[in-house]
């Protein structure tokens, strides 16, 4: 009959007896003992949990109010989840578990292009700019371009279809240390600075743009860019 | 009484108790487990029940040797360390005993004997505090760190750069290639009918009026001859194909007399 | 150019603008910061790495003495590992924690040693451990204390065949909950009997446990370790 659950002694024993076997520790030892409980578990403690846990003749719940005071306006909160408890961050720190890492990655090939034709010969619809490079530019290179508010949307050309127009922005001029589009050096200078093949052009190439230095072009797109 | 279990084995003849013998042949048979000849020489030298420093290394080297000649006697392997250390007490051993060699410049039996004294103080004072270390309350098992770590929310942010200089080189290469490109059918002058036809169906619906064909060709395709009359004859082409699809009307009133253009009437684009 | 980062128009500013613009939060709220983040890291953080985590001109180390102060006594506490800190369980309250406990893996007494050898005498080389133990040092057993990041490589010394060297890393002082290595128990009485002087064995003796050692396969192993 003795099942070594039922414990029929304690059971037998008066009441205060059992109360003088089983001294509760006092009410500051339950409160650390249920900080250190929430602390370290990983999941939210319920009351009959913790108790379970703790000494018995505990009593969790007064330690949690408590406890719940001591945190109050602490950096770290004691928060009822369903049943459970648990700590977690006040919400207005949450600022902090947040780390903000910033990397620089050298624009692509691509964007570069269309970022210098857009400056050399804004405004400039995205078929011409399609045109001097030669190749078709993805939907995303001008989509990086705009998000980094390095180009922006010029007016609407003047011909059929009205096409939208690039240019590029204050903050890009910034970025690039110009004062203004028209800085940019232009095809001579880039040839006397060796970027370019000294190589005079062969007269029978018909020259894209070449006649109408680029700069006049880009001087043309400067009353666009600070036109509004 | 544990002090002489070896010297008895070193002496066999000297008499031995039956337990003695028995724990001599414990230590024996449980040579693998002792860390090496210097664990050993740790575990006979408690026997002594001396402060280490104080310890008679003779008598220790006696021990060790006697220990070595009863695992032989027993006929068990020892590792080599083992015999190395033997060879060396039995050497040590005979540098105690005899009276210094005034030719001999290497270290004194002394010397030997306190370094391995030492060495022997400094493994049980690892052993001790090693032990010390393993009672210290350890993570995970008394102290405990945060069950649930808030992970730090990382927020990239990719910036990308390009210097000027990127810029020009960029725009240059753009030119360059355009200079050397390999020869082809240059288009540059050439106004397609699909371009003109595209052109003139943007513009149609404001041409209520008779007007020469010529003012829509497209700008900066009038000065120059040859692009000229490319864009002529794509216009021309055009404007007959917008005739055909009955949104245009045409007329000339002569022959090489301007031609003309009106939106058709009574259709809106 | 300018370069998001360098914000140069802040840095011009004299002194006293620069501290009205960039006020520090007051050491309450200090003090409630490194309390969240803190209570959020299970790893010790460094005082750079508060601050780094903090708004601009906040003074972490202030803080966590505060900080440390509050906590004393309670169920939780702040305890400082290495250079940084972290809040652990007080040691008393591990009976609560059963569930917590992760089973580490059992050392065998050769880890034990040579982990107390490297605590003790770090930087310390192969060779003197083997010299302290009398015995080789198995592969195995460095490789099992570099795994549980209990050790790590030091750097190697200036003798003869630049042997490598191990010393403890911040895991271990943070196992064991100690401050630095200087806290190691009996340190300093190990010290003063010169129980971890260098003391080369005289000529004669025998060099225990070298012979055929894995020696030169870790010291290959270096060099490749730091070769890049």
């Amino acid at each position: 009959m003795s099942e070594p659950d039922d414990m029929p002694e304690a059971e037998d024993l008066p009441e205060d007896e059992e109360q003088s076997l089983f001294d509760a520790p006092p009410m500051g030892e339950q409160e650390r003992m249920v900080e250190a409980i929430l602390f370290a578990t990983a999941e939210p403690v319920t009351v009959r949990d913790l108790e379970a846990r703790m000494p018995h003749g505990c009593d969790a719940a007064e330690a949690l109010v408590h406890l719940r005071k001591r945190y109050s306006g602490r950096g770290v909160h004691l928060v009822k989840v369903g049943d459970a408890w648990a700590m977690r961050t006040a919400p207005d720190l949450g600022f902090l578990m947040q780390k903000e890492t910033v990397e620089t990655r050298k624009l692509s090939r691509a964007a570069i292009e269309t970022l210098a034709i857009i400056a050399y010969h804004q405004p400039v619809t995205r078929a011409e700019i399609e045109e001097i490079r030669g190749v078709s530019v993805s939907r995303g290179t001008v989509d990086q371009l705009l998000e980094m508010e390095w180009i922006r949307f010029g007016r609407r050309k003047m011909t059929p279809g009205r096409p939208v127009t690039f240019v590029v922005t204050e903050a890009f001029l910034d970025h690039f240390g110009l004062e203004s589009a028209r800085d940019l050096p232009g095809l001579k200078e880039l040839r006397a600075a060796g970027l370019l093949d000294n190589r005079p052009s062969p007269a029978a190439m018909p020259q894209l743009g070449e006649g109408e230095e680029p700069e006049d072009e880009a001087g043309a797109g400067q009353s666009e860019l600070f036109e509004d | 009484m544990a002090d002489n279990i070896f010297e008895d084995l070193g002496h066999r003849d000297g008499p031995a108790s039956v337990a003695d013998r028995l724990a001599a042949e414990a230590l024996i048979v449980d040579v693998d487990g002792f860390e090496g000849p210097l664990d050993l020489l740790l575990t006979l030298s408690r026997t002594q029940k001396v402060d280490l420093r104080k310890i008679s290394v003779l008598h220790l080297a006696q021990q060790y040797l006697a220990f070595v000649e009863r695992a032989k006697a027993l006929r068990l392997e020892l590792a080599a360390d083992y015999l190395v250390m033997a060879a060396w007490l039995a050497f040590l051993k005979s540098r105690l005993l005899l009276p210094p060699d005034p030719q001999d410049e290497g270290p004194s039996g002394e010397d030997l004997a306190a370094h391995l004294a030492f060495q022997l103080e400094r493994l049980a004072a690892m052993r001790d505090v090693a032990a010390r270390l393993m009672a210290r309350d350890q993570k995970g098992r008394d102290f405990f760190a945060r069950g649930v770590p808030e992970d730090v929310m990382r927020i990239r942010t990719l910036r990308y750069t390009a210097t000027l200089l990127d810029l020009m080189q960029g725009y240059a290469r753009i030119r360059t290639r355009d200079e050397f490109r390999p020869f082809v059918m240059d288009r540059d002058s050439v106004f397609t009918m699909e371009q003109a036809l595209e052109r003139m169906r943007g513009l149609i619906g404001f041409a209520g009026d008779w007007t020469d064909i010529s003012s829509y060709l497209p700008d900066g395709w009038d000065n120059d001859p040859v692009r000229r009359r490319s864009a002529t004859a794509a216009t021309f082409a055009a404007s007959l194909e917008l005739v055909k699809e009955g949104r245009a009307e045409l007329r000339q009133s002569d022959t090489f007399a301007p031609i003309q253009l009106r939106r058709r009437e009574g259709r809106d684009v």
